[in-house]
């Protein structure tokens, strides 16, 4: 089955072709168009269940079929982690290049071509499950939102298209078809958000959708450059783009690598890559204003699948970042960073979309932070259960906005719990997860990067300190949301309360459906501490399965002493130190001969799990306290506290001034440089021509002196030119 | 210096130009009697016997008279003039050989003054200059006729001057050589030039007619027309020199003619008869050849009064004719016949 | 017999100079026509001077050649002045007299 | 008549005085054409520099190339001028010359072409002065030089002539009618 590999993206793209080809020939009538998109999108979800339960089954059975035909698959060795390549097409046959020897093996020429191929190994199959998986939901979610818009075959054409590149994106099996993906979703992403493309999205700004679209596009574009510049250093170092052959290269000369100033850098240029994408610090930007797309949309793309490329994207170069510690140690910081400012941010929004928009920044905030130090398996996993829990968020707000005479305004919203009870609770369930409260799956994997942070060498208590004041403001803005929609009077308009009602079955179905999954998903992986705390075993199902893939190896592989070596090392190390609250920072280990203590966090102590644990729960509990106390309640006490806090207020509102910044800062000097080289073609290029024009003129004026038509002063002329020659001669 | 050389030539050249100019007065009278002779009239008897001394009495004549210079003429011009027609008349016979080698105290002294190697092209440039002064005659005059005549006969002069000439190249081609003495040597040896280029020889001839403007081609001296013509102005002396130049023009075209065509001073049959039969050679023979020399162009002057008092006077536009549509023509065929002559080795 | 053609250079050069002056301060066609003569004349006294002292083939000073390009020369000068003074001619038909300034067609 | 003396010392040859008189009258002729105001003044000028110029030549032995001078130039290039000269009946030219300027460069280039000129044409010395070439300045030469070296030249000339001669009949012909 695994053979079939590449039809999974395919199914979505042929549903692209067919809605889009016939529904611009205005064959298909509403029903068929909304049918057959679904229909792709589920095969595709299908495709994926059996691929992936045979590929559990393990890849030994294909190792004879790859040996068969070697260019056409391939197998991972026995001892190494599950993965196979299925390459279907030799996409660029470039020829030789030749390699800058940087790698220390001396210029050399290398044959090099890019082969459209495609691999699995566990990071893809989970990945593959939550694209495919929400994807499908939000299909059939998005018939009832989308229901009565006409020539909406658009919409599902564009979103097909999405699933097919985000496939695609997941299921490269190198760097070229991973760009390929990468470029895929952002201009599906600037499709879909401009699909209104008439409509004003921002009324303060001024802002259209088609603007937000075209913003979006071109912040990521500034990140796919630096993503770019990144690729091709690394093909003119290693001479490859396969992420198994860089795999190996890197891991198989490690001492050399580690800590290598050109690895840092190509790291740091990845990273800019995926914050673009995964809209980080310096290029969010877009996406607060991409929520100027249709909400399944803004869904789908801005809160599951395509912000979170970025973060698939740094676990599939693990071996690369594992090898440079200051390209993880920039990616946290970062992370960190855009965790607390989008969570300010959040606090001050009247507009629900946005609010959910600056949580989702947040949120992969923390999973960029869980990467940079070094909790991979936790990043993912946080990946996955905001995908469950963002989507539904989203969704819930998009039944909310359906409803409510499409504003996206909260302070037109309250006291919709009467009316719509499902969205309510499912809305409920969500934003208990999001902030984090212990069995719900936000708790999970949220906790366990702030743990990671604390405790891991890459971490540092700051980190873990700021991330813990995000998760605080997190519950908060959650919190203020949900009273400011469900609680209190209703202050939506006359004509608009008449109609309140609860949104139909198909999506409610699948907001229940993502509720649940928001709830359960979180025991698939129970971070090791807190299964210690209950005196159970290490459950984490999660961490067994996907460390293997995006561990570390070579001399990053860290034995913590004794502890073997880079075999799957259980997420339980149990070790028993110290007094209780938070362990102090254990005295940098000193670095083995040969090895660099990296990998392995240190054990926490019994008592730091607690600890952590308490503090969790405390964070969730002040977060819910304080919006309640501001918001909850027929008046709203916020609105009283605002004079004093109006500076502030404003601050947070205006989004700390970024966009103004930017202006400032990049889009004007661009305009007066313009205009400066704008200025000097004008005067210096076409003065130059004009120049020589007007010589030419000079000249004809000043012989026309000489043509005075009397013979005698030709002759004085021929004279004087006879007397200049005989002297040059005769000198 | 060769003192001997100079002192023979001064003596040559002194003896030419006293012979040459005396031969003149001589002609006067021949003419005048000729012409009255063919008129069947007396002609001068009065003065001497048979009028011999008429010349000198109009020598004398021309020498008194008043020379009246009229003011409106350019002077220097007016002056020059009839000197340069003189003089180039003249300076003609300077490489006419009339003569063999003179053994003198044993040392030789060839019977010409310019023994040049382009001694024919020497004689056409001093032809050529004769124009100058007949131009320079009319126009110092300062008066439409003499101007007129002085245009019309430097027009005929140098129409004819190209036929004239090109019956000159003909020669010039049969006989291989410039040097009017080698011209001459070859006519000794073989037959005179005249009987292989007849056709020449009467282009040259009627050229030099013309080049000396004289009747039938003295048109510019055409009482009835041009008064007379560009020396009309002119009066004494200076009329007299004109008169002069003219005869010795006539001179130096008989002797031209003879030198080129009637070998010169070759006597007939010399080689055969005076050298062979006779004997003769040295100064003697020298002498015998002075005397055949003076003898053709004797002849020939006598052939210039003859046609001039026989033939009516040519229009302008038929001299124009004859001296471009004909003589010119016949004389390019001439020269090629001559170089045909040449190319079959007909030449001793 | 003066050894070489320095003196004659010379004076071919001031001929050639009067000539030149002659083509510069005239305004009348012939007397133009004349200098231009006179320039050409100066030439050939050069050449036949430079040729007469230059070493022959054999023993002795002087070739030929200066000669048969003086004699060409000549021809030149001879057809220039016939095309000049039909100029000339035609000139005087039109303007009734020959000063050269008055041939000013070519100025706009 | 000092010039005489001179010879008479023996301190220059006979020849080098035959050649300053020469050049002297030569010059004076040119003067002539180019000062003098009436045509034909200036053609006899033109005609004595010609004569003085194949004086020079015979002194330089080329007795064929003074004949030619005389013959073709004097003969018949400036009869022909004289005769264009009375045709067109010319008055002479009025006084006042073409103004300063043209006449002040001139004087200047004609003087600049001496300096240039004359100082090296005075040091220019053949290599050897001994006697001339037994057949120099000889018909025979001449003519086979011309019809063997030049031959070429020897044809274009002739081209020339033939145009320039159809060109003259041309210009002058299309007149004369009228």
């Amino acid at each position: 089955m695994l053979t079939y590999l590449w039809l999974i993206p395919l199914a979505p793209l042929a549903g692209f072709v067919l809605v889009g080809g016939l529904g611009m020939a205005g064959k298909l009538r509403e029903p068929w168009v909304q049918r057959l998109a679904v229909l792709a999108s589920a095969a595709s979800f299908v495709l994926a269940v059996f691929v992936i339960a045979d590929f559990a089954g393990g890849v030994d059975d294909y190792r004879a079929l790859a040996e068969a035909q070697p260019s056409k698959y391939e197998v991972s060795a026995p001892g190494e982690p599950a993965r196979f390549e299925v390459t279907p097409l030799r996409w660029m046959p470039v020829g030789d290049i030749t390699l800058r020897g940087w790698d220390g093996d001396g210029v050399r020429q290398v044959a090099f071509s890019v082969d459209w191929t495609f691999a699995i190994d566990t990071l893809t199959a989970i990945m593959l499950l939550v694209v495919s998986g929400i994807g499908t939901l939000i299909h059939l979610y998005s018939i009832g939102y989308m229901a009565g818009e006409e020539r909406q075959f658009r919409f599902f054409a564009y979103l097909n298209l999405f699933m097919a590149m985000m496939l695609t994106l997941v299921l490269a099996g190198n760097l070229a078809v991973l760009f390929v993906g990468w470029e895929g979703v952002g201009l599906c992403s600037y499709l879909l958000i401009g699909y209104y493309y008439r409509q004003v999205f921002d009324k303060e700004s001024g802002l259209t959708c088609a603007d937000a679209g075209r913003k979006a596009f071109l912040t990521n574009r500034i990140g796919d450059f630096g993503f770019l510049l990144g690729m091709l250093l690394l093909l003119l170092t290693f001479g490859t783009w396969d992420f198994s052959e860089l795999a190996t290269a890197i891991n198989g000369s490690s001492a050399f690598w580690y800590g290598s100033l050109l690895l840092t850098g190509i790291g740091v240029l990845l990273f800019f890559g995926a914050t673009g994408k995964s809209a980080q610090v310096p290029l969010y930007v877009w996406l607060p204003d991409a929520m100027a797309g249709p909400t399944p949309v803004s869904a789908l793309i801005h809160a599951a699948t395509m912000v979170t490329a970025g973060v698939y994207m740094l676990a599939r170069m693990s071996a690369l970042y594992w090898h440079s510690p200051g390209a993880m140690f920039v990616v946290a910081v970062i992370g960190c960073l855009t965790a607390l400012l989008a969570a300010t941010m959040g606090m001050a929004q009247y507009d629900i979309k946005k609010v959910l928009a600056y949580s989702t920044v947040s949120q992969l905030g923390f999973m960029m932070l869980g990467a940079g130090v070094g909790a991979f398996v936790a990043a993912i996993f946080h990946l996955v259960t905001h995908a469950f829990f963002k989507a539904c968020l989203f969704l819930g707000s998009g039944s909310v906005i359906a409803r409510c005479g499409h504003t996206n305004d909260m302070r037109l919203y309250g006291g919709l719990r009467r009316w719509m009870p499902v969205t309510y609770w499912t809305f409920l369930v969500s934003t208990l997860a999001i902030a984090g409260l212990f069995p719900l799956s936000g708790f999970m994997s949220k906790d366990e990067i702030l743990a990671r942070s604390l405790f891991s060498f890459r971490g540092s208590p700051v980190l873990w300190a700021f991330g813990t004041l995000a998760a605080g403001m997190t519950s908060f803005y959650m919190f203020r949301a949900v009273y400011m929609t469900f609680h209190g009077e209703n202050r939506s308009p006359e004509h608009v309360r008449e109609q309140l009602r609860e949104s139909p079955t198909v999506m409610t179905s699948v907001l229940i459906i993502l509720a649940l999954g928001a709830a359960s998903i979180g025991l698939l992986g129970v971070p090791a501490g807190v299964s210690r705390l209950f005196g159970v075993g290490d459950i984490n199902w999660f961490e067994k399965v996907l460390h293997p893939v995006v561990a570390a190896r070579g001399v990053v592989a860290a034995p913590a002493e004794g502890h073997g070596g880079e075999h799957v090392a259980s997420a339980g190390e149990t070790h028993h130190a110290g007094d209780a609250g938070v362990a102090e920072h254990a005295a940098e280990t000193p670095v083995p001969p040969g090895g660099y203590l990296v990998e392995g966090a240190q054990h926490p102590s019994w008592s730091a799990e607690a600890g952590l644990f308490v503090l969790a729960f405390a964070v969730f509990f002040t977060g819910l306290g304080l919006a309640r106390w501001a918001y909850a309640g027929p008046q709203p006490r916020a609105e009283a506290l605002a004079p004093r806090l109006r500076f502030v207020r404003r601050l947070l509102h205006r989004k700390w001034f970024v966009d103004e910044l930017y202006d400032r800062l990049v889009i004007r000097p661009y305009y007066a440089l313009s205009d400066f080289f704008s200025a000097v073609d004008q005067r210096i290029v076409d003065g130059a021509v004009n120049m020589t024009a007007a010589t030419t003129e000079l000249s004809g004026q000043v012989l026309k002196l000489f043509g005075t038509g009397v013979v005698r002063h030709y002759a004085l002329w021929f004279l004087a030119g006879a007397v200049l020659l005989v002297w040059m001669m005769m000198r | 210096m060769d003192l001997f050389l100079v002192v023979a030539t001064i003596v040559k050249v002194a003896l030419v130009v006293v012979v040459v100019i005396s031969a003149v007065p001589v002609l006067t009278w021949v003419e005048r009697r000729g012409s009255a002779f063919m008129q069947l009239r007396l002609g001068p008897n009065r003065v001497g016997p048979l009028g011999l001394l008429q010349p000198l009495a109009d020598g004398i004549k021309f020498m008194f008279k008043e020379d009246i210079v009229p003011p409106f003429v350019y002077r220097p011009f007016y002056v020059a003039a009839p000197a340069i027609a003189f003089v180039a008349a003249l300076l003609a016979f300077a490489v006419i050989p009339f003569g063999g080698t003179l053994m003198i105290d044993g040392r030789e002294i060839p019977l010409v003054i310019l023994d040049l190697d382009v001694g024919v092209l020497f004689l056409l440039a001093a032809s050529g200059m004769g124009v100058f002064g007949i131009i320079l005659a009319g126009w110092a005059s300062n008066n439409k006729y003499s101007m007129l005549g002085g245009l019309r006969s430097s027009a005929q002069m140098i129409s004819y001057e190209l036929s004239l000439g090109l019956a000159l190249v003909s020669v010039l081609i049969y006989a291989g050589t410039l040097r009017p003495t080698e011209i001459v040597e070859q006519q000794i040896g073989g037959t005179w030039n005249v009987f292989p280029l007849f056709v020449g020889f009467v282009i040259l001839l009627v050229s030099a007619f013309a080049e000396t403007n004289r009747l039938p081609f003295d048109l510019p001296e055409a009482e009835t027309e041009l008064v007379a013509g560009y020396h009309t102005e002119y009066s004494s002396m200076k009329f007299s020199m004109f008169f002069m130049a003219e005869y010795i023009n006539m001179i130096t075209g008989s002797a031209l003619v003879t030198t080129l065509f009637l070998g010169g001073y070759a006597l007939p049959f010399q080689r055969s008869v005076f050298e062979g039969w006779l004997g003769l050679e040295g100064n003697l023979l020298a002498v015998l050849q002075l005397a055949s020399f003076t003898l053709k162009v004797g002849f020939f002057m006598w052939l210039y009064v003859w046609v001039r008092w026989t033939l009516p006077r040519f229009r302008f536009d038929q001299l124009m004719r004859l001296g471009w549509k004909i003589l010119i023509p016949l004389a390019l065929v001439h020269v090629v016949w001559a170089s045909l002559l040449v190319m079959w080795g007909v030449p001793a | 017999m003066v050894g070489d053609p320095g003196p004659y250079l010379l004076l071919a050069t001031i001929l050639f100079v009067i000539g030149a002056f002659g083509v510069i301060s005239r305004r009348g066609a012939i007397t133009i026509l004349m200098s231009i003569e006179l320039m050409l004349n100066s030439a050939n006294l050069a050449l036949v001077a430079v040729s007469r002292f230059l070493p022959a083939a054999g023993q002795g000073a002087g070739i030929p050649d200066g000669q048969v390009i003086g004699f060409l020369v000549l021809a030149i000068a001879a057809a220039e002045v016939a095309v000049g003074l039909a100029i000339v001619i035609a000139m005087f038909r039109l303007r009734e007299s020959v000063d050269v300034d008055l041939a000013r067609l070519l100025r706009w | 008549m000092t010039a005489l003396a001179a010879v008479a010392i023996g301190v220059v040859s006979l020849q080098w005085v035959v050649l300053l008189v020469i050049a002297a009258v030569a010059i004076a002729g040119a003067l002539v054409v180019v000062l003098h105001r009436s045509p034909v003044v200036g053609a006899m000028g033109l005609v004595t520099n010609l004569l003085c110029v194949a004086g020079i030549y015979v002194l330089l032995n080329a007795y064929f190339f003074a004949a030619l001078q005389v013959i073709i130039y004097a003969g018949a290039v400036v009869v022909l001028i004289t005769f264009v000269i009375m045709l067109l009946n010319l008055r002479p030219e009025a006084r006042g010359g073409p103004g300063l300027v043209p006449i002040g460069l001139a004087v200047l280039l004609g003087l600049a072409l001496i300096v240039v000129l004359g100082r090296p044409l005075l040091e220019f010395s053949a290599p050897t002065a001994e006697a001339v070439a037994p057949e120099f300045g000889s018909v025979r030469q001449v003519g086979e030089a011309l019809f063997t070296e030049y031959f070429y030249p020897f044809l274009a000339v002739s081209l020339a002539l033939l145009s320039a001669m159809v060109g003259a009949v041309l210009l002058a012909k299309r007149h004369l009618e009228d």
